[in-house]
């Protein structure tokens, strides 16, 4: 099973490349996808199933539209920060729990936060997050907890869990 | 003109460090430099001005390519480049292993 | 060598196996676009050495063992070797003979036999670089023992 | 398009005297990369797409195989006095690098102008190349067609580096 779902990606990442839906082109797509699914299919995440439940696709699209507003609103924030005169910046390393389970879910958040600017992931260990955040706006755990990864959280969950 | 004079002092600088330095990583950083500088005048030489790059399109066939020739040479030599490198990084590693320094003068004063 | 933090293994998981289809379509159509052998195997050494480096040498059992690379190399130029060979016995005394037929420029199956040159020579040179990166890492391994 | 290779060229040359006078080690080897990367862009701007992938691709390996050698090694730079040796060094550099200087002067009298160059070795490459190997990228037409002999040679060259690399680092043996 996931021998051919990697199969099927690899060979519509071809054809996406060469754009060309001629005899030739595909048989030789789907050699080269062949070899690379006997190859790669090893280290490929490992729970394909999910693939397949179309839901998870409805969630991604709503979590794009989410993670995009909070994008913008970050930027204008971050935009703010560096024009204003005094630079009105307090950075430091903070450390967040997260709910999430699975290492893939983790590492779609950690990037989520790194893409949006001000919050860069430095580290995962275990549960925790570590982020270099530009203005700290508090220290009580819970409350940057929520700043940080309320917005993002509960759709990953149910994108990816 | 002013291109081919740079491109030589690029070529001048990687011969300066090869000459002068005595840490063996420079002197292995200083022959790529010379590598590049040699690449690059291959490069220049084949340029022609408004020439494409040479592939052809058989549905619209345009008149002036750029010189396929050295971009071809250029081409090999690049690989070996990088088999050279590595070769030169094996030995570099051998002798750190063996003598614990990178300095070339002392590994000649040590005799081992 | 130990591995990188779990966002660099997530993303390799994810990208390597795009980074050899890519290596691959450069070898493919390295006769109708920018590309060929040298680059395609240049690309293709460079997914495993992303493997290699994000998930540390104990991952891959591969590791301890340059010489399966070592065979593909000598293979891969045995081939080219041979197809060089080929137009010998097929035409008149040309080393290097492009004797199968050509076929229409701008096709993915022209060229007579450059395209079966590039896919021997992109596997030799894929197989050498990786080789060297092997034994480099087999080595530092070695020494920290 | 002279000057936008000229100012990539001394960004270039910027970079290696960097390289070659940095204390670090480390930083060294990442200067060295930007008269790498510096090469890449000059190649797409002279229009050669093929050595621009190439060498996007073997810089970034060179790197990585450069900080590998470099990584846990000592790393400083050991600088002591300048001596004799050191001095007839500098010596011999300056006198190399005038009398080069001197030949070049007069060798890039006989180069083209650049940009009009007027492709007299290339011409039979160009002119029904693609009838003759039915190639649409010309490049590999010359690299594995009328040049075969060179890329033989380089393969060979390149399985000899393999050899030479695997006999340096593995003197040991399996045990």
């Amino acid at each position: 099973m996931r021998y051919i779902t990697v199969f099927i990606l690899s060979l519509i990442f071809w054809l996406l490349l060469t754009f060309k839906l001629t005899v030739p082109n595909i048989i030789v797509g789907a050699v080269a996808s062949l070899i690379c699914s006997l190859i790669f299919t090893r280290f490929f995440i490992s729970n394909v199933y999910k693939l397949l439940q179309p839901h998870r696709y409805f969630w991604f699209i709503i979590y794009l539209v989410v993670f995009i507003w909070e994008c913008i609103k970050a930027n204008l924030d971050v935009a703010y920060r560096v024009l204003h005169p005094a630079m009105p910046i307090r950075p430091g390393i903070v450390k967040v729990k997260t709910t999430l389970k699975s290492d893939l879910a983790k590492t779609l958040l950690a990037n989520s936060i790194t893409m949006t600017p001000g919050t860069i992931t430095v580290d995962i260990i275990d549960d925790y997050l570590y982020i270099h955040w530009i203005y700290v706006r508090s220290e009580d755990p819970e409350v940057y907890t929520g700043l940080i990864t309320g917005a993002f959280e509960k759709y990953i969950k149910r994108i990816i869990e | 003109m002013i291109v081919y004079w740079l491109c030589f002092i690029l070529f001048l600088v990687g011969l300066y460090g090869v000459i002068t330095r005595r840490n063996l990583v420079k002197i292995a950083i200083s022959l790529s430099i010379m590598e590049f500088s040699t690449f690059l005048f291959f490069a220049l030489v084949g340029y022609i001005d408004g020439g494409v790059a040479p592939i052809v399109d058989p549905a619209d066939p345009v008149k002036v390519y750029v010189d396929p020739l050295p971009q071809a040479l250029v081409l090999t030599a690049i690989v070996i480049g990088l088999a050279t490198t590595s070769m030169l990084m094996a030995v570099i590693i051998r002798l750190y292993r063996k003598y614990g320094t990178f300095d070339i003068r002392e590994i000649k004063n040590l005799r081992g | 060598m130990k591995g990188m933090t779990l966002i660099v293994k997530k993303t390799t998981q994810l990208i390597a196996g795009m980074v050899f289809m890519y290596g691959i379509y450069i070898i493919v159509h390295g006769h109708l676009t920018p590309g060929g052998g040298f680059a395609g195997g240049v690309v293709i050494a460079g997914s495993f050495i992303l493997l290699i480096l994000a998930f540390g040498s104990d991952f891959l059992n591969l590791v301890k063992e340059e010489s399966g690379s070592t065979l593909y190399e000598n293979l891969a130029i045995l081939v080219v070797l041979f197809l060089a060979v080929s137009g010998l016995l097929f035409g008149t005394r040309v080393f290097f003979l492009n004797w199968f037929p050509k076929g229409t420029v701008g096709q993915l199956v022209s060229a007579g036999m450059l395209p079966l040159y590039n896919i021997f020579v992109g596997i030799e040179v894929a197989a050498s670089i990786l080789t060297i990166f092997l034994a480099l890492i087999i080595f530092k391994e070695e020494i920290s023992e | 398009m002279e000057l936008a290779i000229s100012v990539i060229v001394g960004l270039m040359i910027l970079g290696a005297l960097y390289a070659i006078h940095a204390k670090d080690l480390l930083s060294a080897v990442i200067a060295s990369g930007i008269v790498g990367y510096g090469l890449v862009i000059c190649f797409l701007l002279l229009k050669a797409p093929d050595l621009a992938i190439v060498q996007i691709v073997v810089e970034t390996i060179t790197l990585i195989i450069m900080v590998a050698v470099v990584f846990d090694s000592s790393r400083e730079e050991s600088f002591s006095k300048p001596d004799t040796q050191g001095y007839v060094s500098a010596i011999t550099a300056v006198f190399l690098i005038i009398v080069l200087f001197y030949f070049f002067k007069i060798s890039v009298s006989a180069l083209d102008v650049f940009g009009e160059s007027t492709l007299r070795m290339a011409g039979p490459y160009i002119e029904g190349a693609t009838e003759k190997t039915g190639s649409a990228n010309l490049v590999t037409g010359v690299v594995f067609d009328f040049r075969g002999y060179d890329t033989l040679g380089e393969a060979t060259v390149l399985v000899t580096a393999v050899l030479g690399v695997l006999t340096i680092l593995r003197l040991k043996g399996k045990k």
